[in-house]
């Protein structure tokens, strides 16, 4: 062993040099969420230091530039786009998932999975730009105009059914080998294995990939533009034209000033709160769900 | 015994019956779109659309300003989230204490759950107007690689540490730095969940339009640098779709274009973890 | 401990109740190990003498591997894990003396030296993903051998060492994780000898393997004898007792590992004083 | 008996960090150094962008050293990025308002904003008071302006645009009162709308309109008590709900971007002016 010392203390000291490297990478990955909800905190302060929190739930109506700054409409918007978008899309991406795993042939189920991957790669936009020009005529022919609550919740069904099942799938095919072959031992037949012992044994991967299809819903921004119609108004039936949370940020944000840019950033603190709970409620309901 | 067995075969028919329709309904959706794009699409394009400039608002002409300004922004992105990413995940493999594992893991968790609006409101706010880089491709860029990061991390991450634990105690026992550690033993073999991970950022960020409306802008010219305003082709199908009577031939020509940019990077790097890494890895 | 007589050790430690200290490699008073908290072993009273095969046995989950870790220090890849009460290694495993003997149990320990010094060999062989070659030069080229030539002699000479070398002379470039489980145990030791280590310390270093490559592998640790402080840890008692000079027994008592019983390998299996001991050593228990 | 060829993933990932801080110091530095390039940003209404985008390219072709950038988001935001300095020159579609008197407004055309519906739906004409009926909800179905049995769908347009102010002064509405189905950013969002719904009511720049209408886009422009709204009754005079197209700038402008505004304003665009269905301003 020659010049030990010397190529020791190189060592120790390129050792240290990547120590503080990746320390460093590690606290601004780790802080960076910090970090935001505290800037877009700041950038909401003047709003909501000079509009009284009620006045969001009281205000007349949604006409920021007449001091008038009513969300609640926009916050239902969001959620009854969410819910009915849910109510689709999980059932579906469910049993397409169930299907996969144990009623396709292997070859089927492959190319269901390569199908349904690239369909989780598609832009928002180009769903959007597909329910524009497809759905949105056809409903129209029901119920003019087509833009609006049914548009925009079958747009993002689609869109978050490839999560949904995706996620499905791989909690269904974790389930041990061995619980499956003791069911059909004891001599279940498949719907039994699937519905009453892969099911339950699932859960916890499953209703992970829902909160997750849930936060995508709730956070959608683009395809829900372009087809939900936009205006503000609490959503009375599944052909309302409504304006959820994202759009009006998106709509608004490239002309508000003042209180009224302040206010945009205080929805989108809004969003974030909502996103938030529901993936600390998921967290705290299985904590190792999260981890798949 | 006829009667249970056959039973049971009836209900295995029914369910088999319900979910080959549940399925199969879902793959005709989503075939009827992919068709929809294709059809719609195929007849705009040409060599000339990739290559040239857009005129009459998009009507006419190409996207190659746009194919340009989006591998601008994808390119700021990945040079700033791979290596931020790769070396968060090593510090979660390596050197973090379980506590602050735990910690750096959920928060990343939290940002990979932000809406992606809220990106685009952060980084109008911080890269435009704070830092003072304007609309621009760099704006768009780094607000695209906050939005990637904690894909590329847990990816990493998890590529690192099924590293077997055995390489990494036969290491320390034999008194190897751990650059030496990681450079010559973990990450050769973490390189394809590197990859893997990096191709999931470009997707992410390839699809991304919320985010760069109000970052990146969206002039319709060749970017001259990266302090420039760059329209990707995301915002490209946006605004052909909603701003441009006639435009949807063009909106649907250009939905293509990213679509088979985004299953082409895909493939692409499918295709080179078996080529490249899988093979040299049992070689050397 | 053991009877082996040779001149005291000039430590600067205090053996509190020994008149003729041996000429011992570690010496471990009072040790404790926990994980997160929890003690996994405790009251350990040790001493490994040099130039000896010492072999740790008892039942699983007793704290052996646990031990044999903390002789190198490998405890530290272990999240939360400590190490309480004194544990040495003499100043006469190293080359150069003047040192001192070296406190295991300090944080400013230099690891590198110590692990340069001594070697293991893991239950799993665990050969890196790389070629035969470059698993032997990683090690060299990393403790400042740079010299090709000497590379090249270090690395046929430690292959000679674990009789690899006509197995894999014409093949150095292929990947190692190709070999046979019993050559790439071999290789692992050969990597570990490479170094030129004063103490090899082996996890159950043949459990791994077919009974015929154990074999081979066992012979190998036989033909270090005399030239190596070998510590190891074993489940075969047989093998204990054709391998061992000194013998520690390992036992879970009111929850946590202890050391209840150590001697010969004569004293161990013909004379064991302590009842658990006896039962163990005749297969009755453990 | 050698390192790995290929850069290693880690020096790989250096020269990346390495790369984007030279990115960014790169942009430090241009920050207080202008380039060789003067650039000029545009932004605001959606009305006059397509046309500033046709006559700053023009421009740019004989200025080559100047970049004009042009963004769209409503009048508003011209506006506000002409005071802040976060554009050159802003864009707006209507007069200042007497609170924006800080800014000077450069006049480059004028416009017209009219009514539009699908081109099948059988109405030709409708009058002051019906229009402000049906945006306020109080007549909601074709039939009771002439018009089919269909319910009406009331297309408008976002807050912030200029279209939308001058719509409601001529036709005396507050934002609150009016009731919409569906609301619009773009012009050539409302267009579009309209094209894609029989029923729809919208309201467009009239330039836009036209423009589109001779694109073969299936809309047409309603008159408004007996008035026809074109081109040329905008040119005229005669149609009342008409509108400046202005370029705004805060404090003085000089250099390259009185350039531009200098050609804005010259004969030498307006063939683009034209080409754009607006009625070029005459000095």
């Amino acid at each position: 062993m020659t010049s030990s010392k010397p190529s020791a203390s190189f060592r120790a000291a390129a050792d240290r040099c990547l120590t503080v490297v990746l320390v460093g990478a590690a606290a601004i990955a780790g802080g960076l969420v910090l970090w935001i909800v505290l800037f877009i905190a700041r950038e909401s302060m003047p709003a909501l230091l000079s509009i009284a929190p009620w006045r969001f739930a009281t205000d007349a109506s949604w006409h920021p530039q007449d001091g008038l700054f009513k969300i609640t409409p926009m916050v239902a918007a969001t959620l009854a786009i969410s819910l009915v978008a849910m109510c689709l899309a999980a059932p579906l991406g469910i049993a397409t998932a169930m299907f996969s795993s144990f009623f396709a042939p292997a070859r089927i189920a492959g190319l269901l999975r390569r199908w349904i991957e690239i369909l989780a790669g598609i832009p928002s936009v180009v769903y959007g730009l597909w329910g524009l020009t497809v759905l949105v005529p056809r409903i129209a022919a029901i119920q003019a105009p087509g833009l609006g609550l049914l548009a925009a919740s079958l747009v993002l069904a689609l869109m978050i059914l490839p999560t949904v099942a995706l996620t499905a799938e791989a909690a269904l095919r974790s389930v041990d080998e061995d619980l499956l072959r003791g069911a059909a031992a004891l001599g279940l037949d498949r719907t039994g294995t699937a519905l009453h012992v892969a099911l339950p044994a699932a859960k916890n991967g499953i209703f992970a990939g829902l909160v997750l299809a849930t936060a995508r819903a709730l956070g959608e921004t683009m395809a829900v533009l372009m087809v939900a119609g936009n205006v503000v108004q609490m959503p009375g039936s599944l052909f309302d034209s409504i304006r959820p949370l994202t759009a009006n940020i998106a709509l608004e944000m490239g002309y508000a000033t003042a209180d009224h840019r302040s206010v945009l950033f205080a929805s989108g603190l809004a969003l974030m709160l909502m996103v938030g709970l529901l993936v600390a409620l998921s967290t705290m309901s299985s904590p190792e769900a999260t981890d798949g | 015994m006829a009667e249970p067995r056959s039973h049971t075969q009836a209900r295995d028919f029914w369910t088999a019956t319900v979910l080959w329709l549940g399925a199969g309904s879902v793959l005709a959706l989503l075939a009827w779109i992919l068709g929809d794009l294709l059809l719609q699409g195929v007849g705009r394009l040409s060599w000339g659309f990739l290559t040239e400039p857009p005129s009459d608002a998009g009507r006419s002409g190409g996207v190659a300003p746009m194919i340009i300004s989006t591998l601008w922004i994808l390119a700021i992105c990945l040079a700033t989230a791979v290596p931020l990413g790769l070396a968060a995940a090593l510090f979660l493999t390596e050197l973090a204490s379980r506590r602050t594992g735990r910690w750096v893991r959920h928060s990343l968790d939290a940002l990979a759950a932000v809406p992606s609006i809220v990106f685009g409101l952060f980084g109008n706010a911080l890269f435009c107007h704070v830092l003072g880089l304007g609309y621009s491709i760099l704006s768009g860029g780094l607000t695209l690689a906050c939005m990637v990061l904690p894909l590329v991390v847990r990816t990493t991450e998890a590529g690192l540490s099924n590293v077997a634990q055995e390489i990494r105690q036969g290491a320390a026992a034999l008194a190897l730095s751990r650059v030496t550690t990681l450079r010559t033993l973990v990450l050769p073999a973490a390189a394809p969940a590197l990859l893997v991970g990096l191709v999931l950022g470009i997707g992410r960020a390839l699809a991304e339009t919320a985010a760069l409306i109000f970052t990146s802008g969206y002039v319709d010219r060749f970017p001259e640098s990266i302090h420039d305003s760059g329209r990707s082709l995301s915002i490209h199908i946006y605004d052909l779709s909603m701003n441009v009577p006639a435009g949807n031939d063009t909106a649907y020509a250009t939905a293509l274009v990213l679509v088979v940019l985004l299953i082409a990077s895909q493939q692409l790097a499918t295709w080179g973890i078996h080529r490249w890494i899988q093979p040299e890895r049992s070689v050397r | 401990m053991t009877t082996q007589l040779s001149p005291p050790a000039i430590a600067e430690t205090q053996t509190p109740d020994s008149v003729s200290t041996p000429d011992w490699a570690f010496r471990a008073t009072d040790l404790r190990i926990a994980y997160e908290g929890k003690t996994v072993l405790q009251d350990v009273d040790l001493n490994i003498a040099r130039r000896r095969i010492t072999a740790l046995i008892g039942p699983s989950g007793c704290g052996k591997t646990t031990f044999l870790q903390s002789l190198n220090r490998l405890t530290d890849m272990i999240p939360r894990c400590t190490v309480d009460g004194s544990l040495l290694l003499s100043e006469q495993v190293f080359k150069e003396q003047g040192f001192g003997d070296l406190d295991l149990g300090s944080p400013e320990l230099d690891v590198v030296r110590l692990r340069r010094r001594v070697g293991m060999i893991f239950q799993r062989p665990n050969p890196f993903p790389l070629s035969i070659r470059r698993n032997l030069e990683l090690p060299l080229r990393e403790h400042g051998v740079k010299d090709p030539e000497l590379l090249r002699r270090r690395i046929e000479k430690s292959l000679r060492d674990v009789g690899l070398w006509d197995e894999v002379a014409d093949r150095l470039e292929q990947t190692a994780t190709a070999l046979s489980g019993g050559q790439q145990q071999r290789l692992c030791l050969a990597r570990a000898l490479v170094l030129e280590p004063e103490i090899l310390l082996m996890d159950e270093p043949t459990s791994a393997l077919d009974p015929l490559a154990a074999a081979v592998v066992e012979d190998l640790i036989q033909s270090l004898r005399d030239r190596y402080t070998i510590v190891i840890v074993t489940h075969n008692l047989a093998q204990a007792r054709r391998l061992a000079d000194d013998v520690a027994v390992f036992w879970v008592r009111e929850g946590t590992g202890r050391v209840i019983e150590t001697g010969t390998v004569a004293q161990i299996f013909d004379r064991p004083q302590d009842p658990d001991t006896e039962a163990y050593v005749r297969g009755l228990r453990g | 008996m050698s390192f790995p060829k290929s850069p290693s993933a880690l020096s790989r990932s250096i020269a990346a960090a390495a790369f984007l801080i030279t990115t960014l110091v790169g942009c430090g530095s241009s920050d207080d150094s202008p380039s060789a390039q003067t650039r000029i940003t545009l932004t605001g209404s959606s009305t006059v962008a397509p046309l500033a985008s046709e006559i700053a390219r023009r421009f740019e072709e004989r200025h080559p050293d100047v970049r004009v950038e042009v963004q769209t988001g409503g009048s508003s935001r011209g506006i506000a990025d002409a005071r802040s300095g976060a554009a050159t020159l802003g864009m707006i579609s209507r007069d200042l308002a007497p609170d924006e008197q800080d800014l000077t407004a450069f006049t480059i055309a004028r416009d017209g904003i009219g009514l539009i519906i699908h081109a099948d739906n059988p109405v030709e004409e409708l009058s002051r008071s019906q229009i402000a009926s049906i945006f306020r909800g109080e007549i909601s179905n074709w039939s009771e302006v002439g018009g089919r049995e269909a319910e009406i769908t009331v297309v408008n347009k976002a807050e912030g645009r200029a279209t939308l102010e001058v719509f409601k002064q001529y036709f005396e509405l507050t934002s609150p009162e009016i009731r919409a189905d569906v609301v619009i950013g773009h012009n050539e969002q409302g267009v579009k709308t309209v094209a894609g719904n029989p029923n729809a009511l919208g309201y467009v720049s009239i330039g836009v309109a036209e423009s589109d209408i001779q694109q073969g886009i299936p809309i047409r422009l309603l008159r408004i008590d007996g008035m026809e709204a074109n081109i040329e009754t905008v040119a005229d005079g005669s149609f009342p709900i008409s509108r400046p197209l202005n370029l705004v700038a805060h404090g003085t402008v000089d250099g390259p971007a009185a350039e531009l505004v200098e050609f804005s304003l010259s004969e030498e665009v307006h063939d683009l002016i034209e080409a754009q269905r607006f009625v070029p301003s005459r000095r």
